[in-house]
């Protein structure tokens, strides 16, 4: 379902300008694409908060019913939530840059919400198939920085400066071993399409294993891993969210935010997670390919597979953050350019010759 | 190259912050994220301990004991009626000795899984904490079931315990006590083996055993630095003498001796040695007796003045009472442990990061409540 | 206590003088003249027989209007395992007293604590502030003849006492 | 249609170039970089450039804007003086601008460009890839050698003396 697509199917029933089908269609593929994020923010924050709750030996969210309290099982908890942030006073400080203070909230969301545009969620369930799909989604999940940088600088809080350097220096770091990682999937699958990914991990490998990229050989194996670990850093959650760090920086760069754009911060953060999770989905773990070949596959398997994994992988996400403790600093910084850069890079190599070799 | 100089940038980390565990103000100066000036400002919880205890007598102090350290009321009440009885010459009957004993090392627990826990919140982790306040929680419900209070309890009194132990406590505790050993493991699990954990600890804030003594640290974060003290073995005050328990101390298993995760892992020891305290308390405590038939009519220590100490979950607690013979004491001072472990903050955290001063600060285990009286 | 008569001899050998002795027979603590006190300190730190090591606590005592003020010191020695208790008298009216805040670094605090009650000077203490109170406090709280202000930085101080006493 | 749009990206481009050099705050002029880096991306996609469009947008947003943003951030004291800059010697400045703008109107009237109609592309990265790897090995491992030069070279400044 590209965007072109609808274009098309516009025209066979209204033969219009197609400049008017053209921002239609756009608008609706906005509208899907901002659905499933706010869909996905409900969801994982519920999620997250039952999760970690049991994880803790407690029962989380427990309305007793609809109207007074957040539901039966504290289903509508996240709705809650959401009405109150969005009734909430919008604080802005005397001494915060106003204009910058505004948008940078809406910057970092843009950079969660362009980079779906090229998320395959089903076979024929993309926005936009480019031919550089992948490397779109890396180039345009940068925004999230600079948002970060302008909402730490606008507030003038010695916090969120704090907060916003260190995010800058993380996510930096971390975008090269997880492109590097995602380069040796490339080498697999000699192409850049999101789709074109999925559809060479079809098949099975050694007979039983499906031909996921992850079980393809011990580097893109290695490369998952790799891969994961640099894109939890560059979602900014534990044990690497050290840029919001609330026991050391009180709230990091968005110590300043409250209300709706607070909301904002927290659904990036989420639709980060689903950007993150759904590349590794994309490239290790077959995307919408079913794990057993021939066996229920189609358009809506197709969905069914890509949610299953992608809820499998942001599970793991939620898992890591109630578990470990946060990293120092400089910690992290070694860990992306002493440990996992190298291996990286070392991977890369595997893989060429892998390639090379093997096939 | 060298001609361009770091400006230094001063931060006020606290009153108001997360992890100061009160209302504490750290003024720090930061090269980046180097800390490098420390300058603890304290008194902002200061509620006149001293000066209350002048005006009130010797039973109306005790209240204001448990309210110095909240997170060990009984271990504070503790040594403050141990000192007034030592000052009156009062024998306490044998069944409240035991009383004390049960409740002063439950207590010590309480505190001690209240210390692990935020420390593991300081350095990021936030499931262990509720871990240990699962366990916290059961031992607050053991006081509460015996005093009816759950934070203050007014139960030492000069000469006997409030209220004796109620029915049924006896089971609950074996209970507790045998989930709760087993729950340590569960601790050393997700926190103490962490790798995470151990690097963001061993070898951070490394109190040498020297700078531990001269600045008067005491109690676990001076038997993280490998000093074997202990009062409650040295010097043992109640019936201490009586239960067979070790002494843990530092040895640098993961870094060196006197780091933060030695701090942190001789409070989890220590909770082992509280339970087999209490096991043996609880074995050979006399089934029967009256434990308010010591309870002095009127409290009014002969002219005299004494230093008492003992061991309070956060080091020596001492309590220097001048009493002039009249019913209102001349003078209590309150020797706290965490006061002296906070002056020597500047000295062991000058020099880390700023994540490492609150995690070092976190492994000192203070409670304001304490520092400022 | 035998410590106490060793360290008063030890003392009495090595600072002529310096101990007071008392005029009734006792055993809990040692009475000593402030001069020579960061000397002294030094010497008890030090000296292998006493090794005093942990400055413990440090408290400062009013003994009433008609008596001085008095400061006294318990320390502890982790090595040999024994106490002291030291105590030193000063007059009313200006009190001060050599610092030894550079002989144990943990009465740093200590001091401050003791000035910021009491007043008392401590000669030669590097940092001398208000410890507990307020910068701006006036007076000295522990004190017998300290008298409550009534306007704290323009604010009018409560002096509620119904339902005390 | 495709002609609105790119008017749209040129207006956009021009007008944030301008805002880059004519505003006096140094991140408004950061942001205005953001949005002219963004529209020179657009330009490469008209080009059917996507893969270099995707380049534009990773280094230039994704790497060199963040150190700019990065540099001013840490370079001012950021509570009490707001960051700007000011222009001095216009003169000679217009002078200097004037003569790049007759040379670059010069070149482009006189440079003899192939205008041939061409299908877009199905498969840029491929040739991209093929073409850095066969003709143009030697300029993209000189390039690569002197990108290295300069990491060593950061790495060197930037180390304490010690």
């Amino acid at each position: 379902m590209t965007i072109d697509n609808i274009i098309q199917w516009f025209q066979s029933w209204f033969p219009v300008n197609v400049m008017v089908l053209f921002i239609t269609s756009v608008l609706i593929a906005a509208v899907v694409i901002f659905a499933i994020m706010a869909v996905n923010a409900l969801v994982a924050v519920y999620a997250e908060r039952k999760i970690s709750a049991f994880m803790q030996d407690r029962v989380g969210p427990m309305g007793q019913g609809p109207g007074l309290h957040a539901g039966k099982w504290g289903l509508l908890q996240t709705i809650a939530d959401t009405i109150k942030l969005i009734l909430k006073e919008d604080i802005i400080p005397k001494a915060a840059d106003k204009k910058l203070f505004i948008i940078a909230p809406f910057i970092i969301f843009l950079g969660a919400f362009i980079a779906l545009a090229a998320m395959p969620f089903g076979p024929y369930l993309i926005a936009s198939d480019m031919n550089i799909g992948i490397f779109y989604i890396l180039a345009v999940s940068s925004f999230g920085v600079i948002g970060i940088i302008l909402a730490a600088w606008s507030s003038d809080n010695k916090w969120s400066l704090y907060g916003g350097m260190r995010s800058a220096a993380q996510i930096i770091s971390y975008e090269i071993p997880a492109a590097l990682s995602l380069v040796s999937v490339l080498l697999l699958t000699s192409t850049l399409s999101m789709q074109g990914i999925i559809q060479s991990q079809a098949g099975t490998v050694w007979g039983f294993l499906p031909n996921w990229n992850i079980f393809n050989n011990p580097f893109s194996f290695l490369a998952f891993f790799i891969y994961f670990i640099a894109g939890v850093a560059e979602t900014n959650r534990t044990p690497f969210d050290i840029p919001e760090a609330e026991s050391e920086l009180v709230a990091g760069f968005h110590t300043e935010y409250s209300g709706m754009r607070w909301a904002f911060f927290f659904l990036s953060e989420y639709g980060n997670m689903l950007v993150v999770c759904g590349l590794t989905v994309v490239a290790f773990l077959g995307g919408w390919q079913s794990p057993i070949a021939g066996v229920m596959e189609g358009a809506w398997w197709g969905l069914f597979w890509f949610l299953t994994k992608l809820t499998a992988t942001i599970f793991i996400m939620i898992w890591f953050r109630w578990t470990f403790p946060r990293l120092r600093v400089d910690q992290l910084m070694n860990v992306a350019w002493k440990i996992l850069l190298p291996i990286a890079l070392f991977n890369l190599f595997g893989v060429a010759i892998w390639t090379l070799l093997v096939g | 190259m060298g001609l361009v100089h770091a400006e230094e940038m001063t931060l006020n980390i606290g009153p108001q912050h997360p992890s100061t565990h009160g209302v504490l103000r750290l003024k720090v100066k930061t090269d980046g994220e180097i800390i490098s000036e420390i300058t603890p400002v304290i008194g902002y919880l200061h509620r006149c301990f001293e000066k209350h205890c002048e005006n009130l007598s010797y039973e109306q102090v005790i209240p204001f004991t448990d309210r110095c350290d909240y997170i060990a009321a009984m271990n504070n009440s503790f040594g403050y009626v141990l000192a007034v009885e030592k000052l009156m010459d009062i024998q306490v009957p044998e069944r409240v000795e035991y009383i004390r004993v049960i409740m002063a090392e439950y207590n010590r627990i309480a505190s001690h899984l209240l210390a692990l826990g935020t420390f593991g919140l300081d350095v990021g982790a936030y499931t262990p904490f509720l871990y240990m306040f699962r366990d916290r929680e059961r031992i607050l419900d053991l006081f509460e079931i015996t005093c009816g209070a759950r934070l203050l309890y007014n139960y030492m009194w000069v000469g006997g315990v409030s209220h004796d132990l109620p029915l049924g406590f006896m089971e609950a505790s074996y209970r507790f006590l045998d989930e709760f050993e087993k729950n340590i493991n569960e601790y050393h699990n997700i926190l103490s083996y962490n790798k995470i954990f151990i690097e963001r600890s061993a070898d951070v804030g490394i109190m040498p055993k020297d700078v531990a003594i001269d600045y008067g640290v005491t109690g676990p974060n001076l038997r993280g630095s490998g000093v074997k003290w202990d009062l409650r073995k040295d010097e043992p005050y109640s019936i201490y003498n009586r239960f067979k328990f070790d002494v843990p101390v530092g040895t640098g298993i993961m870094g060196s001796v006197g780091d933060c995760w030695d701090r942190y892992w001789v409070r989890a020891e220590e909770m082992q040695e509280s339970i087999k305290i209490i096991r043996q308390a609880l074995d050979k405590i006399p089934r029967e007796g009256n434990v308010h038939e010591a309870l002095p009519k009127k409290v009014r220590p002969p002219k005299g003045s004494i230093y008492f100490r003992t061991e309070s979950p956060r080091g020596d607690l001492g309590y220097y009472i001048i009493s002039d013979g009249t019913p209102t004491p001349l003078r209590v001072k309150m020797r706290s442990p965490a006061f002296t472990a906070l002056s020597a903050l500047s000295e062991i955290a000058t020099g880390w990061m700023l994540s490492d001063v609150l995690v070092i600060l976190g492994s000192l285990d203070i409670v304001l409540g304490e520092i400022d009286r | 206590m035998i410590i106490n008569q060793k360290v008063s001899d030890i003392l009495e050998v090595k600072f002529p003088g310096v101990v007071i002795l008392p005029d009734e027979p006792h055993n809990d603590f040692i009475q000593i003249h402030p001069e020579k006190w960061k000397e002294i300190a030094k010497f008890i730190k030090t000296d292998s027989e006493l090794k005093f090591d942990s400055c413990q606590c440090i408290t400062g005592v009013d003994l009433g209007i008609e008596d001085g003020l008095e400061v006294r010191y318990n320390f502890h020695s982790m090595q040999l395992k024994h106490k002291i208790e030291i105590r030193i008298a000063v007059e009313r009216k200006n009190p001060s007293i050599p610092s030894i805040e550079q002989v144990w670094r943990g009465a740093n605090w200590l001091e401050r604590e003791v000035y910021d009650m009491y007043g008392i000077r401590f000669k030669g203490h590097r940092d001398l502030r208000r410890m507990l109170l307020p910068d701006d406090w006036k007076g000295w709280p522990l004190r017998k003849d300290y008298k409550t202000p009534n306007i704290y930085n323009g604010m009018k101080i409560p002096k509620v006492r119904k339902g005390w006493d | 249609m495709t002609n609105i749009v790119f008017w749209f990206f040129v207006i956009m481009t021009i007008t944030a170039a301008l805002m880059v050099v004519l505003s006096k705050n140094l991140i408004y002029a950061a942001i205005a970089l953001l949005v002219t880096f963004l529209g020179v991306a657009a330009m490469y996609v008209f080009l059917w450039a996507d893969f270099i469009a995707g380049t534009q947008v990773m280094i230039y947003i994704g790497g060199i804007l963040i150190l700019l943003l990065f540099g001013i951030m840490l370079t001012h004291k950021i509570t009490s003086v707001r960051i700007s800059h000011t222009n001095v010697q216009r003169g000679v400045g217009a002078l200097i601008v004037a003569a790049i703008f007759v040379g670059l109107v010069w070149m482009i009237n006189f440079t003899p460009w192939l205008k041939v109609t061409t299908q877009e592309p199905l498969q840029t990265v491929h040739s991209i890839g093929t073409l850095l790897m066969t003709d143009f090995l030697l300029p993209f491992e000189v390039a690569s050698v002197l990108l290295l030069g300069a990491l060593i070279g950061a790495a060197v400044l930037a180390r304490k003396e010690t």
